[in-house]
Formats: C-alpha cells, sequence, structure tokens
C-alpha cells in the first residue's frame, strides 16, 4: 500500500460518449478524478452512471472518446487487468464459494501463491469482521454481511480504483447509515479512489469528496458537496438535490427586476439580466422567513418533524412554496402569515436554457410587493 | 432486468438497434469477445445446418421428385405431388384426423391437467407420492404406454372390458382399437393420459405464486369456492394456459408414436394423421417423394401454430420462451 | 368434525383419481409377474394367484433385450453427452454474447424446438445412406440431436437467463478471462440446469420410436423402443406377460431418475417452455 | 438460480464427472469381423431361434473367420424394413421365411440375386417336385428357393367345445362353419378368430376365401378378377363371420388370431401347425382336444385351396461376400440343423426336401409322433398349396403379388366392407381400380 500508487489512481473520461444504437446513454462525457478521491455519481436511474461505471470497469466500451486510470488509456484493456475492483449493487458473490473463496478469488486469478493469498484473506477478513464467516456460504450470510464478503473480495486486491454500484441500496435504512460510515472511515484509511454510484444524494453528500451529477447522459455538475448544493449549475441539479426539493417560481425579468405574481425581487449591481428573459427563481426551504417579511401567504398544510416542521404555503400566481420552519412555530393550516427571504442564498436561472445565472438581490422593501 | 452489462438483455427497448452498433463495434476487446461467442455458438449452427436446415430443404427439394424407396431412382416431377395431395381425399382425411385428434385430447389433457393440479395444490396426504405418480406418464416411453395400453384394451383378456362388464356398463367385450369412432376416442383418451401431466406440472408451478391475498381478499368480497377459482385462480391461469396449449398443440399435432403404434392409423384411415401418412407413404408405398409433399404439407399447417404461438410471446413482451 | 370428514373425503377422492391415473403402470407390473396361462382367465384375476419371474428370466437371456438394453444405453449416454456440451456453449454463448445473428439465431432454436421430426425423417435417412453410416448407433445420435440439440439448448438458455450477468462481470473484474468466468463461475451455477437438461435429453432419447423405425434396421444398432415393439408385431404368439416384463425393464432408468432426481425433472420443466 | 442442490464439494464432483464422460464417449462403431453376414427371418420365436443359433454355430465353426447376426424381421415389417435396407445399401446377407411372392416383386427390380448356385449345393434332385418352380420368373434362374411349405389356413377344431354344443360333423362348408360357430359361441368362447385388421393375415385370408368361392383375385393371365359372384361371395362371407370372431379381431393378425385359439378363447382356428407347438407349451389342457381339417369352402363342389405362402430363402444382389452368402445358404438345408428349424414348430414349416421328410430324425417327434393325421394332411395340403404369386396351376407367376399385399389393398377391402360397411359395389370397384393401378405401376 504505497502512497506513491494512490496517487496515480487517477481517472480521465475524454469525450467519452455511449450508445446502444440510436438510444445514446452517455453523452461526451469529460470528468477528471484526482487519485484517491472519493467521488459519487449521482443521479436518477437511466441517467447513466451505472453504464459509465461499468465503462470504466471494462463491462462496457465506449462508443467514442477514451477512459484512462492512472495516465493510462484502458479502452481496449481487459477489466481483469485494469487494476479496478467494483462492488456490485447484488454483490455478485459466488454462490458455490465461501466467503473465503470468495475473497480469494482475484487473488486467484492473478497467480498470487497459496499461502500469501491466505493472509490477504485473513488480513482483509479482519478488518472487515468476517473472520468467524471464513467458511459459510454466501447464502448463510444476513445482507449487511454479504456486503462486507463484497467490500473484502474488493478490498484484498489492493486496486487502484474502487468502483462500487449502489452497493448500499439492497439494504436497510439502519443498516445503511452504518455501512455509509464503514465506507467513510474506509476511505479515509487506505485513500484509493473510490468511485460510487448512487441515486441517493444522501450518500452522495455524506461520503463524496465531489458529486458528479448526471441526467440524461449527460454531466450536469461535479463538485464538492457543497458546490452542488448551494451553487446548483443548472435547473436539473437544483431540482434534484436537497429534500424537500428546492422551490422554483417561474417569472421573468422586467426593470431590472425578477417578477412573479407573489414576489419582486431588484437585482443587484452586475448585468442583470434583459427586460423580457423568462427566468425561475429557486429558494431552498430553510431560506424562507417566517412570520415576519414583505410577502403574504396562505398556510395549506403543516407536516410536524418533531425537530422542524415542514410547511406548504399557497401564494399568489398558484404557486406553492414547502417551507422548513422551527419546530416551535406556532403554525396551523388555513392562517395567512407574512414571509420573507435570505435575498444571498437565492438562486437565478435561465427558464429556456436551464443554466445558473449569476445574479444578486437587494432586499425587496415592503412596499415593493407586486 | 436493468440495463445489465454484456449482452443487452433482450427486453430492452433498443434492443433491435443494438445489433447495428455491434456491427459497428470496433474495440479489439469488444470485437475479440464477439468473435469467442462466435466460436462458442459455432458446433450448434454447424449441426443445426448439417441435421436440422439442409434437410429441411431436402425435404422441399425432394418433394418436387417422384422416388421410388427400395431403388431412390426418382425423376423431377415438379408440383404434381401437391397436386395429386391436393385431390387427394385420404390427404384431407388424414388433415381432418390430425385436427380432430390435436382438438380433442387437447381439450382434455388441459382439463385434466387443471383440475389434477388444483387436487394436488391441495394438502393431501404423501402429496409427492401422487404427484410423482401422476407425472410418470408423461416420461414413460410411449412404446410402453402403448404396450400397456393395448393390454388394457384388450378384447378377451383386457381388464378394461372386464371391469366395464362387471360394472354393468357393457355387457360385451368393447373393440377399443379396431373401430370407429372407439379408435379415435381410444387414441384420444390415450394421448390425454400420457401428456395431461405436462399440464399439470405447469399449472402447479404457477398456482403455488399465486399470492393467499387474493383468496383472502375474495373471501372477504363473498367469493365462494366457486367464484375464487373463477375470479382469482383462473385469470391467474390464463398466461401459462396459452403457452402451454399452444407449445401441446404443436407437440400433439406432430405426435406420430402413440397413434402408429396404438391403431396405425387403422381402421383403414380412420385414426390416420399426417405424420402416419408421411412414414406409410414413404416405407409401405415406397413413394418418398410424395411422403416429402405430404410433409411439407403438414409443416405449412403446423407454421400457423408456430406464428402464433410466436406472436402471443411478443405480444406479451416476452422473448419466447 | 363435518371439516375433518371433508378432509378425510377429499383424500380419498384425490388418491383415487392418482391410483386410476397410475393403474395402468400398476397393471403393467402386475401383469409381468403372472404366469402366461394366468393371463387366460376369464375374468381376468387381479393379484397374481402365483407369482413368477420367469418371464424377466426370458426377457434376458432367451431375446435380444439385453443388446438393445446396451443399445439404448450407448446411444442416449452418447447424445445426451454430445448435445449437453454443445448445448451448454451454444447456450452461453446466447446468453452472454453479442453479435450479429444472435437473435435470429436464438428464433431458429425455437422453431426448430418446435419441428416435426417427420418432416426431417426422409432427408436424414438419405443423409445417412449416403454417408455410409445408416443402421449404426452413429446415425441415430446424429439424427437424434435434431430434436435433443434445441430442446436442450432451450432448456440451458432459459437456465442460463436466470444466472445474474453481475456474476460473471465480478468475476472479469477480478481478473477472469471470459472463458475462465465460464468455467469458474457460470458453469457452477449453471449445473442444477445441466443436469436437468442431461436427464430430459436422456429420457428423449431413451424413448425416442420413430428415428429408430426408419434408420435402424439391424439388432446391432436397435433400440430397445423398436426392439420391443417387434417382439409384439412377431406372428408366432402374444405374449402379454413378456411384453409387460419388457415394459417394465424399459422403465428402470426412468423409475431411478424419478425416485432419486425428481426435482431436477419438475425444474427443468419450468425452464422448459412453460414460464407462463 | 437457487443453488440449494448440492454441496459445492458434491457439485464439483458432478461436474468433473460430466466433463470426463464428455471427453472419453465412447465412440459409436460396430465390431467388425473380417466377414460378418447378416440373416434376417420372420420366423423369430424362441424355439426357432435356437435352432438357427446352432446354425449358424456349426456354419461359423466350419468357417474361421466368418460371423453371422440373427436379426428379427417380422411378417408387417418386412416390406418396409427391405425397402429401407436396399436403399441404404445396407442389406441382410440372406433372408429366409418370406413369402415367395415378395421375392418375385425384389427380383423384377433387379434387387436379389439368383439362387442356381445355392440349389445346386443342396441338390435339385433333393427337392419336391416342383419346389422351385414359383421362384423361377427369369428363364432358368431362381430368385429364391424354398425352405419350407405352410398351410396357413387350415381350420383348428375344439372336439370339446364341439361335443358340448352338439356339433358332430366337421364343417365342409361355409354354412356348416358358421352354424357350427354360431352354437359353440358361448360363456366367454367366441366361434373363430379370422383376422380383420389391415395387415398381411387379412389379405391372405381373405384370398383363400376368395378362392373358397371359386374365384381368384386375377385371371391365369392376370387380369384383374374381381368383379363376380365370387369375390362378392367371399366379403359376404368373410362379413357374416364378424359377429363369430372377438370383438379385438378388428386388429387381428396372425399373433393375435393364434393366441386366440391357443388361449382357448375362440373354438375354431385359422392358422398353420404353429398350433401344436403353442398349444403344448402355453395351453396343454386343450392338447388332446383339438384337430386339424382343411378350411371349409363355399359348397362341397369347391375343391379346398390351401394358401402355402412358400417360406423362401433370398440373397440380396448388394450382399458382401457372396461366396461366404451362398455357402451358408446352402448350410441352412444341412440336416442337423434345418430338422431343428423345423422341429422348432412342427407342422408348421413343412420340409421342401423329400430326403429330409423321409428321414427318422424329422419323423421322430414328439409332436409329430402325437398329431400324424394333422401334420400328414398340412403337408398334403401345402404341397397342392398356392399363393397369390401363383394362384392356380394354370396361373402365371404375378411378380406384384409382394406390392400388393403390402399396399394392404386386400385387407382394406374387408375392411371397408365388414367394418366401414361400405356398399359392395364400391367397396368392389375401388379395389378393382386399385389393383389394375398396382399391376401396372
Amino acid at each position: 500500500m504505497s502512497d506513491a500508487r494512490s496517487a496515480d489512481g487517477e481517472v480521465r473520461f475524454e469525450k467519452v460518449r455511449k450508445a446502444f444504437g440510436t438510444n445514446v446513454v452517455v453523452r461526451e462525457l469529460d470528468l477528471a478524478i484526482r487519485g484517491g478521491e472519493f467521488v459519487s455519481l449521482l443521479g436518477p436511474s437511466g441517467c447513466g452512471k451505472t453504464t459509465t461505471l461499468r465503462m470504466l470497469a471494462g463491462l462496457e466500451f465506449p462508443t467514442s472518446g477514451s477512459i484512462s486510470i492512472g495516465g493510462r488509456v484502458v479502452n481496449e484493456v481487459a477489466p481483469g487487468a485494469r487494476d479496478v475492483a467494483m462492488v456490485f449493487q447484488s454483490y455478485a458473490l459466488y454462490p458455490h464459494m465461501t466467503v473465503a473463496e470468495n475473497i480469494a478469488y482475484p487473488l486467484r486469478k492473478r497467480g498470487v501463491p497459496k499461502p500469501e493469498r491466505e493472509q490477504r484473506v485473513q488480513r482483509a477478513a479482519e478488518s472487515l469482521h468476517l473472520t468467524e464467516l471464513l467458511s459459510r456460504k454466501p447464502r448463510q450470510l444476513s445482507g449487511g454481511q454479504q456486503q462486507r464478503v463484497a467490500l473484502g473480495r474488493a478490498l484484498v486486491r489492493d486496486p487502484r480504483v474502487f468502483l462500487l454500484d449502489e452497493p448500499l441500496s439492497n439494504l436497510d435504512a439502519k443498516l445503511r447509515a452504518h455501512m455509509r460510515a464503514e465506507l467513510i472511515e474506509l476511505h479515509a484509511r487506505i485513500r484509493r479512489t473510490f468511485i460510487y454510484v448512487t441515486h441517493d444524494q444522501l450518500e452522495a453528500m455524506t461520503m463524496s469528496d465531489r458529486i458528479a451529477v448526471m441526467h440524461e447522459g449527460v454531466l450536469q455538475q461535479f463538485g464538492t458537496p457543497a458546490e452542488v448544493y448551494n451553487r446548483p449549475a443548472n435547473l436539473f441539479v437544483a431540482g434534484f438535490i436537497g429534500a424537500p426539493t428546492m422551490n422554483l417560481l417561474h417569472g421573468q425579468a422586467a426593470e431590472g427586476a425578477f417578477h412573479h405574481p407573489a414576489l419582486g425581487l431588484p437585482f443587484a449591481g452586475g448585468s442583470p439580466p434583459a427586460s423580457g428573459q423568462r427566468l425561475v427563481l429557486g429558494l431552498r426551504p430553510e431560506d424562507v422567513v417566517l412570520g415576519t417579511g414583505p410577502f403574504a401567504a396562505r398556510i395549506r398544510l403543516v407536516e410536524p418533524h418533531g425537530h422542524e416542521q415542514i410547511v406548504q404555503l399557497d401564494i399568489e400566481g398558484g404557486d406553492t412554496l414547502t417551507i422548513r420552519a422551527d419546530a416551535a412555530l406556532p403554525l396551523a393550516a388555513g392562517e395567512a402569515l407574512r414571509w420573507g427571504l435570505r435575498t444571498a442564498r437565492l438562486h437565478l436561472f435561465n427558464a429556456e436554457s436551464g443554466g445558473r445565472i449569476d445574479a444578486a438581490f437587494t432586499a425587496p422593501a415592503e412596499a415593493a410587493a407586486a | 432486468m436493468s440495463s445489465s452489462s454484456l449482452p443487452a438483455a433482450p427486453s430492452h427497448p433498443s434492443r433491435r438497434a443494438a445489433t447495428a452498433a455491434d456491427r459497428a463495434a470496433v474495440n479489439p476487446l469488444d470485437r475479440g469477445y464477439a468473435l469467442l461467442g462466435v466460436l462458442l455458438i459455432a458446433p450448434t449452427v454447424l449441426i443445426f445446418c448439417a441435421v436440422i436446415i439442409y434437410p429441411l430443404v431436402s425435404a422441399l427439394y425432394l418433394s418436387l421428385f417422384s422416388i421410388f424407396t427400395p431403388t431412390l431412382a426418382g425423376s423431377f416431377v415438379g408440383l404434381r405431388n401437391y397436386a395429386e395431395l391436393a385431390g387427394s381425399p385420404e390427404f384431407w382425411r388424414s388433415l381432418l384426423n390430425n385436427l380432430i385428434w390435436t382438438v380433442l385430447t387437447l381439450t382434455l389433457q388441459v382439463v385434466l391437467g387443471v383440475l389434477a393440479a388444483l387436487m394436488l395444490n391441495q394438502a393431501i396426504l404423501f402429496r409427492s407420492l401422487a404427484r410423482s405418480l401422476i407425472l410418470f406418464p408423461y416420461f414413460v416411453s410411449t412404446v410402453v404406454a402403448v404396450l400397456v395400453w393395448r393390454w388394457l384394451f384388450n378384447d378377451l383378456y383386457g381388464i378394461l372390458n372386464h371391469t366395464m362388464m362387471w360394472a354393468g356398463i357393457l355387457d360385451m367385450p368393447l373393440d377399443w382399437l379396431g373401430a370407429m369412432p372407439n379408435a379415435m376416442v381410444s387414441v384420444v383418451l390415450v394421448g390425454a393420459w400420457k401428456y395431461f401431466p405436462f399440464v399439470v406440472i405447469a399449472v402447479l408451478a404457477r398456482l403455488q405464486t399465486i399470492p393467499e391475498q387474493l383468496y383472502e381478499a375474495a373471501t372477504i368480497d363473498g367469493a365462494g369456492a366457486w367464484g375464487r377459482f373463477w375470479d382469482v385462480t383462473l385469470p391467474q391461469l390464463r398466461d401459462v394456459l396459452v403457452v402451454v396449449i399452444l407449445l401441446r398443440a404443436i407437440w400433439d399435432f406432430k405426435e406420430f408414436d402413440l397413434i402408429y403404434l396404438l391403431t396405425g392409423g387403422g381402421p383403414i384411415i380412420g385414426t390416420q394423421t399426417l405424420p402416419l401418412m408421411v412414414y406409410k407413404e414413404a416405407f409401405g408405398m415406397n413413394e418418398m417423394g410424395r411422403a416429402s409433399a405430404v410433409a411439407v404439407a403438414m409443416m405449412l399447417v403446423m407454421l400457423v401454430f408456430m406464428l402464433v404461438y410466436f406472436r402471443v410471446l411478443k405480444a406479451r413482451g416476452e422473448e419466447p420462451r | 368434525m363435518k371439516r375433518i370428514a371433508g378432509r378425510i373425503a377429499f383424500n380419498l377422492f384425490a388418491w383415487l383419481v392418482v391410483f386410476v391415473t397410475a393403474f395402468p403402470l400398476v397393471w403393467m407390473v402386475i401383469t409381468s409377474v403372472k404366469p402366461q396361462f394366468e393371463l387366460f382367465r376369464i375374468p381376468p384375476t387381479f393379484w397374481p394367484e402365483q407369482i413368477t419371474f420367469e418371464h424377466y428370466a426370458r426377457l434376458l437371456w432367451e431375446t435380444p433385450f439385453l443388446l438393445y438394453m446396451r443399445n439404448s444405453l450407448i446411444l442416449s449416454t452418447a447424445t445426451t453427452v454430445v448435445v449437453v456440451a454443445v448445448a451448454t456453449l451454444g447456450a452461453h454463448s446466447l446468453v452472454r454474447f453479442r453479435y450479429p445473428g444472435r437473435e435470429k439465431l436464438a428464433q431458429l432454436v425455437l422453431f426448430t424446438y418446435l419441428l416435426p421430426s417427420v418432416v426431417l425423417i426422409l432427408p436424414l435417412y438419405l443423409m445417412m445412406v449416403w454417408l455410409g453410416v445408416a443402421n449404426s448407433l452413429l446415425s441415430l445420435v446424429i439424427a437424434y440431436t435434431t430434436f435433443a440439440l434445441p430442446y436442450a439448448l432451450w432448456l440451458l438458455r432459459s437456465f442460463m437467463q436466470g444466472i445474474p450477468d453481475d456474476l460473471e462481470n465480478a468475476a472479469l473484474v477480478d481478473g477472469a478471462t471470459r472463458m475462465g468466468a465460464f468455467f469458474d463461475v457460470i458453469l457452477p451455477q449453471a449445473l442444477p440446469g445441466i443436469i436437468s437438461t442431461s436427464l430430459f435429453t436422456f429420457i428423449l432419447s431413451w424413448n425416442e420410436y420413430l428415428y429408430a423405425l426408419v434408420l435402424v434396421n439391424t439388432d446391432a444398432a436397435r433400440p430397445l423402443t423398436t426392439g420391443v415393439m417387434n417382439m409384439l408385431i412377431s406372428a408366432f404368439n402374444i405374449e402379454w406377460s413378456l411384453l409387460m416384463a419388457a415394459s417394465v425393464m424399459m422403465s428402470i432408468p426412468l423409475i431411478i431418475i424419478f425416485a432419486f432426481l425428481q426435482k431436477f425433472l419438475t425444474r427443468g420443466f419450468g425452464a422448459g417452455g412453460v414460464k407462463g | 438460480m437457487s443453488d440449494r442442490i448440492m454441496t459445492g464439494v458434491g457439485r464439483r464432483a458432478v461436474l468433473g464427472g460430466t466433463m470426463a464422460l464428455g471427453l472419453g464417449a465412447p465412440m459409436v462403431a460396430r465390431a467388425q469381423a473380417p466377414v460378418q453376414l447378416r440373416w434376417w427371418s420372420p420366423q423369430t420365436a424362441p424355439a426357432q431361434r435356437e435352432a438357427y443359433m446352432f446354425q449358424i454355430r456349426t456354419f461359423e465353426e466350419a468357417n474361421p473367420g466368418v460371423r453371422v447376426a440373427f436379426e428379427a424381421t417380422s411378417d408387417e415389417g418386412y416390406p418396409a424394413q427391405m425397402a429401407a435396407a436396399f436403399a441404404s445399401g445396407q442389406v441382410p446377407s440372406v433372408v429366409t421365411h418370406l413369402p415367395s411372392f415378395a421375392l418375385a416383386t425384389y427380383w423384377q427390380n433387379g434387387l436379389l440375386e439368383p439362387m442356381n448356385d445355392v440349389i445346386n449345393a443342396v441338390g435339385p434332385q433333393n427337392y419336391y417336385d416342383g419346389a422351385n418352380r414359383i421362384y423361377e420368373i427369369t428363364q432358368g434362374q431362381y430368385c429364391g428357393t424354398g425352405i419350407g411349405n405352410s398351410a396357413a389356413n387350415m381350420m383348428w377344431l375344439r372336439r370339446d367345445l364341439m361335443q358340448a354344443a352338439g356339433v358332430t360333423d366337421v364343417p365342409r362348408t361355409w354354412d356348416q362353419l358358421r352354424d357350427a360357430c354360431r352354437r359353440m359361441q358361448r360363456g366367454g368362447v367366441f366361434g373363430a378368430p379370422l383376422p380383420y385388421g389391415r395387415n398381411s393375415m387379412t389379405s391372405l385370408i381373405f384370398i383363400c376365401f376368395v378362392h373358397g368361392a371359386g374365384g381368384s383375385i386375377f385371371t391365369p393371365d392376370l387380369q384383374v378378377n374381381v368383379e363376380n359372384d365370387a369375390f362378392r361371395n367371399a366379403l359376404e362371407f368373410y362379413k357374416s363371420m364378424r359377429e363369430l370372431c372377438p370383438p379385438g379381431a378388428t386388429g387381428y393378425s396372425w399373433g393375435d388370431s393364434l393366441t386366440a385359439f391357443v388361449s382357448g378363447a375362440t373354438a375354431t382356428g385359422i392358422y398353420t401347425g404353429r398350433v401344436l407347438a403353442n398349444v403344448a407349451a402355453q395351453n396343454p389342457r386343450i392338447a388332446d382336444h383339438i384337430s386339424c381339417h382343411r378350411y371349409p369352402t363355399i359348397s362341397a363342389q369347391v375343391p379346398h385351396w390351401t394358401f402355402n405362402d412358400f417360406p423362401s430363402v433370398m440373397i440380396p444382389r448388394q450382399a458382401q461376400n457372396m461366396a461366404v452368402v451362398k455357402r451358408f445358404a446352402a448350410h441352412l438345408f444341412r440336416p442337423d440343423g434345418y430338422i431343428r428349424q423345423l422341429h422348432a414348430a412342427p407342422g408348421h414349416v413343412l420340409p421342401v426336401l423329400k430326403t429330409i421328410s423321409a428321414m427318422p430324425q424329422y419323423q421322430e417327434n414328439a409332436l409329430i409322433n402325437k398329431y400324424r393325421a394333422a401334420v400328414d394332411l398340412m403337408s398334403e395340403s401345402a404341397a397342392a398349396g398356392h399363393n397369390l404369386g401363383w394362384e392356380t396351376t394354370r396361373h402365371r407367376p404375378n411378380v406384384h403379388a409382394g406390392r400388393i399385399i403390402a399396399s394392404h389393398v386386400l385387407s382394406e377391402a374387408v375392411q371397408r366392407y365388414v367394418i366401414n360397411n361400405e356398399p359392395m359395389t364400391q367397396v368392389v370397384s375401388v379395389t378393382a381400380t386399385r389393383l389394375a393401378e398396382l399391376m401396372r405401376a
């Protein structure tokens, strides 16, 4: 486990395109992942993230473009020779082999001599608390144990890159949280490149150094969890990341301000969007202040969550806002109330292209309410 | 089936287009895999060509000749064999017999099969033994089945005649195989006996997957046993029954051994079906060309069944199984 | 009480149905141990008054039954081995490889699976004559592949489709070649399916009649089906006890399979084309 | 796929076994002796097989390096089997006991080797006079030779049942036969076991009835001769006997008909001398109550007509090792083996060599002694017997007879009229047409 090697666990996709006939699954993907980084490929199902991972593993071949690992183009390298390990969603444990045989299999295929093989299996098993289970068959294990065996089989080879394809999706919620922590710990310990495919933003946000958000075969944004959350590159990312999801209000620019039936927000300085342009304003549920503010609304629904409450507000223009509110606030459905915004944390998007517009707003005057 | 990696799963929406991409595959690794795949299927393809495709084409070719079997001397006669068939009452009678046999035996197989499956799906004592006994006829050789049944049907010493006479159903032994319509009835009965276990297994497997809740819900809704069968069981069985009926129709239609050994197609041609006619023309009448024409004609009739089968599977969005 | 009575009644009825279904086979066994003269009794006796195994002895020592048995064993085993070996590779290729024409090929397999033997038999017969192998066990092995291979391919294909793709993928990533993955992972997983398929192929070959009737004209290569049937149509006698003894003996492999390997048969049924 | 099938170890062991089997699959090859002969016959009762084995053994001992395999064919199966054998070129070396008329058809197609050498080896002077005449289809060349005579349509009677039914005289005419059968048919016993199946026996028995009605199937110069009273009367008689035969007679052929009489299910029988051996072996209770007679005819004026199918020996032209084959064919007539063959079913196949008949070894047989009168009657009848290939002494040989029997035209005529109840005129005209077609082809 030399640190020198971990540095070349760098992965690069260049203009990678994958099509099954006319059905394009991945488009012109450019992605550079640093060695030792934990990167999640996040997106809804069918977004091309799994195909991307499989192309990296060598289980699928790009239609065009190149994929390199550690600086070497691997397009024509067999999966087993790419020095990557993969953990499958189904775990793909070999049912007819014991846990020990499962873990030893990659070593056997690499011609590692038996004594060393046993030693390394033992070590991997210890680090994953599998020692007692070594002589069992996969079907005699619980889901979590199987998951750990799958990890062990990847771990034992000490590969440059770990590929994980939704590895936690078959576990129950509690176990999933536990395994998340274990994975973070594991990554911290071995510092190999982890590429983690998931549709669960919570997993991506909590574990990753960086997240690549994909949609319909196109990379939407590649950045740290904070970047992706705080500066979503486009409407898709904005809508996909965050729970409850970001509120999106359709309006347009006029007279140096964003106009929506319920609210008007003057742009502050810079180069504001041209008048007449159709825009989308994004506000996260936690970025609304209830009780006071320039705008009026009526409470449609209150969902108490214990530590907070989620409130749906009917505002003018027929839109509904989902708002996160302090559990202590006395709110009841049907009531009218005032609300305001944290203007520094608003997001603005071009309604046509969906792209992010960097704009600043000045706090609206109470009277400016449209 | 998700968009799995290697072979695009057959149900993949882009399945047709995938082949186009395959042709365009440039990755040597991918090409190597394809080559290996072709290599693995090569023995199959070779054997298929040699023993199925070639004979199939030859059958068409042979049907255009008049061939004397013992010497295999033949002369080209064009479509005359077919013209003769079209004007031959024996051919039409055989086709009719073929259809009668198929429809009757198939109906019995399905009815008996579903009933037996329902029965075996209940908790009865020694169920697995019962199931084995019911299954056995399907696997036993047709030769054995026919010998046993001919012995049962025997006019003088057959247990069947004696049991029926003892029970007062008959007062004279019945000629089960030598006269019409008895011969057809007997053949149909033996066919049903031999092949209904196929339906039993298929239906039983499906019955075991019907969720118990469906029955509970129906019971709560006030359905009796009959209602539960009609409204829950039968709709659940529909899919499996369609496939079973089509498969068995195809197999029953081409049945040779059972009928040939039981009645030889007799009396005269009372139970002669097309496969028997092929054999008779080729080796009884020594008219190999005409026999081929009958075989080809039979094939055409069967194509109808097959196309329906293919279509049903396709309509279900399933690959053909 | 009423429920218990109903239960008993149902059990009785069910077993009556089972008995009626199995009766012909029971009768076969009973007849085979009756002395010939007892068969001529009117009305027939149900239980033999006297049990004799003379028919079995005569069958084995005075008729070519053992020769037929040997032929059937060689024939069915050879067919099974050849067909299952070829079909395992072929099915693996159909399920897990991509190449032009693969879909068409799968359809062709289904088509041939439904094809009637009687269409192929005349050209096959001429082919065997031409090859000079007519009248040999080899000719029957070749002929039997015409129905056994599509059948085995179809069955194995179904079985192999049930093996998750990811298992092979995992092996590939773990460093195996395609063939390595096939031997290490696919084959062990497909083994129950291969056993099922082998049993079905064996039984199909064991029971085949038409090809044997047309292609073989010599005791040296005659299998049990046509051999035993020849005993029936002989003009000198109709010995039902002997024929029933032959039927019982002929069913022995089947009885063995039923007693010990039945689950493989039921499994094969599921895969073999009736998944609704 | 679930894997609850077996443990990993077991699974791997089975896998290994499967592979090993695949690699070591025994390839299918036939054992090759230097010279391999194949002998076919439809006469395959166990006792006959035993005699054949003796003949094979003595031949193999006398001819080192030669192996002879005996293979069974059957009366119903031989046309298809011979057709297939000729077509494939994989012919048997020698075929015995086929009816003489079958040979004529094969000869006509150039499929047979002339038997002159064999006849000369056996000694033409040893045969009964004219025994080989029916085989001389081409002047000076014999398509086969006889290995026996048979009287296929002897009437067998159960004297005990006759007595019980008050039938005193042996029936001479059809009416008497029918009457006797009617009186004896009771208590589960039927009158007669006439065959009504679509097979050679029905055809042959029907030919007997046509002759019994004073007719013939063909005129002496081989014109179809069925549109006349004799043919119609024969059909009528056949039909009238249906109710006196067991229900399954609609499918009867040689074996069934024989077994019906031997088992005691019918009061009369119609068969060769095989009855004697089978009664002795299977149903000795009736052994002392049977007698053998010529089959009745329509009236006392019409003479008896015996069907002799002239069991033959033939050698296919394609047979290998012709010299050895011919030696073997001649070997079959060597007294030690030949008498064993004949004794395997005394009275069933009767000798064609007068030298054999005269031998004490032949005459000293328990069954022949016991049923001397029957055996003598059968020999006498067979000697005067004919078949479809040669219907009367006035007839020309009919080389199409084999195909006519194999086509089942005649048995179908019986089935049409008796079972299907088709009108007489239609049955007769269809039969006439089809016979004419077969004669032309």
